[in-house]
């Protein structure tokens, strides 16, 4: 019963998360080249 | 349903020497495992409950989405700011932008899941409950927080005014809370006790996994975000390194012409 | 709240140069306005800024108000470090500055205008009715709405809140652009004045001809430096 | 500071009494959103518990406050639209004037123009909507702390925004969420100064005045972060 409702919210949580995610490590990558060695403090 | 967190962690290692470490990456798998297993007892081991029957799996990833983004994200801002107004560290600064921005997503997690709820349960998408209503104004707020982040200014300046927002903001939220539902409780009985809900021990476990696993959720991301933002001042500092190298290049052109025709003179602008 | 009256202060000699500038660096928006400017101005000098649209000159002017924030580099202005936020603060306080902008509530006349900024300053009631004869204001102008106002009228106004505010330290962005022949007569009659009083002096043109006429009348020490790709060659 | 605030606060009111842009614009604006919500709401249907009233005159007390709420957003932009033009913004930071007594000095003619545009709107609820006011007393006491709250936060947020190219659609962005507790709890405790019982409706003026008190401590505190923020 109502799984009509369960599996919309989940797919808008998780795919929520993957596109967030997805976009943010395609930022980093584009800055990862940007940035020299010396200045990636924090940057593990 | 496992598959995007799956592909989360893949795409992690493809970029990996970007924003991973080796802490993240350990980080990450268990996160991605924790998810796995939150997920197995979301939809598989926990029985429907008697009343909101299957609905009640929303609850697991919506009460954790609200708590995660109102108190933990939106007080690690409040925290934040207040620490870079003291400092005034980059450090400080964006670690209060990325919370907010990764808080702003979990509030719009929050509604999408608490309306989906609201249908089955109490027959209507939007009822005015006061943790929707006030988590609704609190997106608001925050999205405004994140519209000042995003300004063409002077970063000092943004970052200066993006601070008063976040300490204001968070105590705002707590003042929005309280009035609504305050405002609530006069005009009906409590929203909730009009879902007889009997939770077993199972339920609650789920829940309880939803909550661990969406905070391990919200650290990771923090950690990426605040990565990406650090880079991006990083980057910023390397392009001003040749910006400042190209300016002084134009003062030794200026010098080096004959001084009758003097500089570039066009028609009066705005100085600079 | 009456604090740092201006003219106690001009009183005191100090022997420290009013403006030191060492390898001074500014950001407008992530863009190095300045990038690396050294200047020293000495009590009682005029400086003139030329150089280049887009050189700096303004930015320098703003960052020796404390209105323009500084990177890198060292610079102190009348003993102030502008390096920290309630020094430059004080900076503020202590300086004129005739921006581009001529900072004038369009709705207001130029009486009440002056009467506020004067106030706002911290100028006493009594110094704003001689700044306002001083600039040709005190006569048909007084009442009228800044609106209504010529560019170069709007420059006399708000040269007047300068006058009356009696600065120590004059920054002058431009201050002969769109003004007539007298106008800028009673420009450099008033800077001459200031010097006089002890003031120093910093200002920007673009008429070389004109402002190296002011720098040889003045009692004082005077020169011209060329601002250019955010740094000050002499 | 008091001083500061009054010398802003009769500089504002002064350009006020010049250009009539709230009185031409900004009142006649809250007049015909009062108008138009009369549109939107049938004058003619009645409360079903009390059929003796309107629908209109019901909800009378909400209309009343979004229409001061929209008309706020409005006077506000004005008010740091005459600060940011022409670098006045940057004059005033040149001036040794107190942060926190041009913050109270921007809120405080705000908080006058805002109670004349009241006055003049609660007249015309009344007669347009048809309420009538039974505790007067609860009524003051609303609108002079939801007047406060309106002006100190909406002065403070649009000192966030100012100078900047997006300020007027960034300004009600930021103000109206902060506002909205101000909304329900001026509403609330106008409904109750309108139909009674009075014991309704103190407790929210009490939640107002707190948010007031709160939003002009934060303004005068933050003030000095906004002023000299470079």
């Amino acid at each position: 019963m109502h799984w009509e409702f369960v599996i919309p919210g989940y797919l808008l949580v998780f795919g929520g998360l993957a596109i967030y995610t997805g976009a943010l490590l395609r930022r980093a990558r584009i800055l990862a080249v940007r940035v020299p060695p010396e200045r990636r403090r924090f940057v593990g | 349903m496992t598959a995007t967190e799956e592909s989360a962690t893949s795409l992690e290692q493809t970029v990996a020497g970007a924003t991973s470490s080796r802490f993240s990456q350990v980080f990450g798998t268990l996160t991605a495992t924790m998810l796995a297993v939150f997920l197995l007892f979301a939809l598989v081991f926990s029985p429907p409950d008697v009343s909101q029957r299957d609905a009640v799996r929303l609850f697991y990833i919506h009460v954790p989405s609200a708590i995660v983004a109102l108190y933990l994200a939106f007080g690690i801002t409040f925290v934040a700011s207040i620490m870079y107004l003291r400092k005034g560290t980059d450090f400080w600064d964006l670690l209060a932008g990325s919370s907010a921005e990764i808080g702003v997503l979990f509030c719009a997690f929050m509604l999408g899941t608490g309306m989906l709820w609201g249908k089955p349960t109490w027959g209507v998408y939007w009822q005015w409950d006061p943790r929707l209503t006030s988590t609704a104004i609190s997106f608001v707020l925050f999205a405004g927080y994140l519209a000042i982040r995003r300004l063409d200014l002077d970063p000092t300046v943004r970052s200066r005014r993006a601070a008063v927002l976040g300490i204001i903001g968070f105590l705002n939220v707590i003042v929005v809370r309280q009035s609504v539902q305050w405002w609530r409780g006069l005009h009906q009985g409590q929203t909730l006790d009009l879902v007889d809900s009997q939770l077993s021990g199972m339920h609650y476990f789920s829940f309880f996994l939803g909550l661990v696993s969406m905070t391990m959720v919200f650290g990771w991301l923090l950690l990426h975000r605040f990565r990406v933002a650090w880079l991006e001042t990083q980057a910023d500092a390397a392009t001003l390194q040749t910006a400042l190298a190209e300016r002084q290049a134009e003062a030794a052109d200026y010098t080096a012409r004959p001084p009758d025709t003097g500089g570039p003179t066009t028609t009066e602008t705005e100085g600079i | 709240m009456k604090t740092g009256r201006c003219s106690v202060s001009l009183q005191v000699m100090s022997d420290l140069p009013v403006v030191a500038l060492d390898g001074a660096v500014s950001l407008i928006s992530g863009f190095p306005a300045l990038a690396g400017a050294d200047l020293v101005v000495e009590q009682g000098e005029i400086v003139l800024l030329e150089g280049p649209n887009g050189a700096g000159k303004s930015t320098l002017l703003r960052l020796c108000a404390g209105l323009a924030p500084l990177h890198d580099g060292a610079g102190t202005v009348l003993d102030c470090d502008l390096s920290s936020r309630p020094a430059r603060r004080r900076v503020r306080r202590q300086v004129g500055l005739l921006a581009h902008a001529s900072a004038l509530y369009d709705d207001l006349t130029v009486e009440q205008n002056l009467r506020f900024w004067a106030a706002a300053n911290r100028v006493d009631e009594p110094a704003i009715e001689p700044a306002m004869q001083r600039l040709g204001l005190a006569e048909r102008l007084r009442d009228v709405p800044v609106s209504g106002l010529s560019a170069g009228q709007r420059r006399r106004t708000a040269m007047a809140v300068i006058v009356c505010r009696r600065p120590r330290l004059w920054l002058l962005d431009e201050p002969h652009a769109g003004l007539d022949r007298s106008g800028r007569d009673l420009i450099d009659d008033l800077v001459l004045a200031a010097i006089d009083a002890g003031a120093s002096v910093m200002l920007s043109s673009h008429e070389v001809e004109r402002a190296s006429g002011l720098l040889d009348r003045s009692s004082g020490p005077s020169r011209a430096v060329t601002v250019v790709g955010g740094q000050v060659r002499c | 500071m008091l001083n500061d605030a009054l010398l802003l606060a009769a500089k504002d009111l002064r350009v006020e009494r010049r250009s009539r842009v709230l009185t031409g614009q900004v009142l006649p604006f809250g007049l015909i959103v009062l108008i138009l919500f009369g549109f939107g709401i049938s004058p003619d249907r009645r409360v079903v518990e009390a059929p003796d009233r309107t629908v209109l005159e019901q909800v009378a007390p909400g209309l009343f406050w979004l229409a001061v709420l929209l008309s706020a957003l409005l006077a506000l932009g004005r008010s740091f639209a005459i600060e940011a033009v022409d670098g006045n913004l940057d004059a005033l930071k040149l001036t040794g004037l107190d942060p926190a007594g041009v913050f109270l000095g921007k809120a405080l003619a705000i908080w006058l123009e805002l109670l004349a545009i009241e006055l003049l709107l609660g007249v015309g609820s009344l007669a347009l909507y048809g309420a009538t006011i039974t505790h007067p007393l609860l009524l003051l006491v609303t609108v002079l702390a939801a007047t406060t709250s309106i002006a100190a936060a909406g002065t403070l947020y649009a000192a966030l925004a100012s100078g900047l190219r997006v300020r007027d659609t960034l300004v009600p962005l930021l103000v109206l969420p902060v506002l909205a507790p101000v909304l329900l709890g001026a509403t609330l405790a106008t409904e109750a100064a309108l139909f009674g019982p009075a014991g309704d409706g103190w407790p929210w003026a009490g939640l107002i005045s707190t948010f007031a008190v709160l939003y002009l401590g934060a303004g005068m505190v933050s003030f000095g972060v906004l002023l000299e923020e470079t």
